[in-house]
């Protein structure tokens, strides 16, 4: 199977990146000069901390550069083909990410909002178990690998059909 | 063909690519069996297939997904971004 | 029944003005120093152009002044006893709006994303109902009241328990 | 009685508010028998009621709700916001 998302001109809408992003601009960006948006809905993962108070916490995030990209884009070309969407952004962060910092945006624009959140809610829903991220946590007392949680493979279900 | 480790996979075995000769197996579970013998990184890595995930050629699949003519496979554990 | 949205400290939460706001500022309020939140889940309402072309329509948004307010906090205290919830925003814009400008923002943040995304959009599918709003579309041939979508309702009652 | 009417009711009554003596009715929907006689724009607002919302001293209801000792009772069109 061909890659759907390697179509040209599909690649500004999935970037993976160590550098922080902007939500607003993002936002602004895909609505601009349009009249026919009714609704964005915009996901945004942040790093948490893994008990309280353990802010000294270092998430790592290890990804394939190449094939990232092209799985995320796979994921929105299914968005835009199950939803009528007028826009939509992922942004995927990578390196050394500390507690409170932003990890990933989701954005989905429509006419109507259900579309919206949908589109947004199933693109979290595959890029958790589809695009090729591990997380490693490293504290004082050493690192190890996250593990998956059984919600994410259900959450991803879902949508299958 | 190029074999691809990543995350604690990568880790236990030490490193993040070698070359192999895919000899006779015809499915990446087959290609485990190959490799599991080279190392105790590598026999550790394959301890628990159900937490192995697999790309042919960077196509993801499972593990019954043929390698015939592939110049590229990739093992990784279950994948945690997002 | 008293309106429990009325708690002394919960105002803040709720916001019914006719400025502008900015969804990442808001965003950063809502998760400010905080290292227990992984997902925010941020809706948009954008005035769409009722056809193609007919920007220079202008929509004025009517409500009863407190009452509004007050629904909207019940609405966020709602939600906020159906999800565990980190932090919620709910921001409605009155006055004459053009198409392309934001309406409304209603922000939902949690430790998982599903609450998050449910929060969200339940909180939408009540304020469309329940909060005391009125949308007239006014363009150069007169002016005249948006009427009510019977999916709305239908996205409300969905939440009915 | 303080009576309240927004949006298009507003426009068709050509007031928002109105003094109301609620006389023998007992709910919202009795209260509307007392007004719509008052003007053809009253007539004319309250001539589907099926597109008439009300509340009772500042709480949501349906028609029906009793309007007892109410200080104010609000009509208005189904809500279109968001």
């Amino acid at each position: 199977m061909e890659a759907p998302g390697s179509t040209p001109g599909q690649t500004w809408k999935v970037s993976v990146q160590a550098e922080d992003f902007d939500i607003a601009d993002e936002q602004a960006r895909l609505t601009a000069g349009r009249h026919d948006v009714g609704a964005v809905v915009a996901f945004t993962g942040l790093v948490r901390e893994i008990a309280e108070g353990r802010s000294d916490q270092v998430m790592e995030l290890e990804h394939w550069p190449g094939v990232t990209e092209r799985e995320l884009e796979k994921i929105v070309v299914e968005a835009e083909a199950r939803w009528p969407l007028s826009g939509v952004r992922v942004i995927h962060r990578h390196g050394p990410l500390s507690p409170g910092e932003r990890i990933v945006l989701v954005l989905a624009a429509s006419r109507h909002r259900q579309a919206a959140f949908e589109a947004a809610a199933f693109m979290m829903d595959y890029l958790k178990t589809r695009a090729p991220f591990w997380k490693k946590e490293a504290g004082p007392e050493g690192a190890q690998w996250v593990d998956t949680r059984d919600s994410d493979d259900t959450a991803a279900a879902r949508w299958e059909r | 063909m190029q074999v691809l480790y990543f995350a604690w996979m990568r880790e236990r075995i030490g490193h993040a690519t070698e070359q192999v000769d895919p000899g006779e197996a015809a499915t990446a579970r087959e290609l485990i069996e190959l490799l599991k013998p080279r190392s105790e990184g590598h026999a550790l890595a394959f301890e628990n297939l159900k937490s192995v995930r697999c790309a042919v050629d960077q196509e993801m699949g499972d593990l019954d997904m043929p390698i015939a003519g592939a110049r590229e496979v990739a093992f990784f554990p279950p994948m945690t971004g997002g």
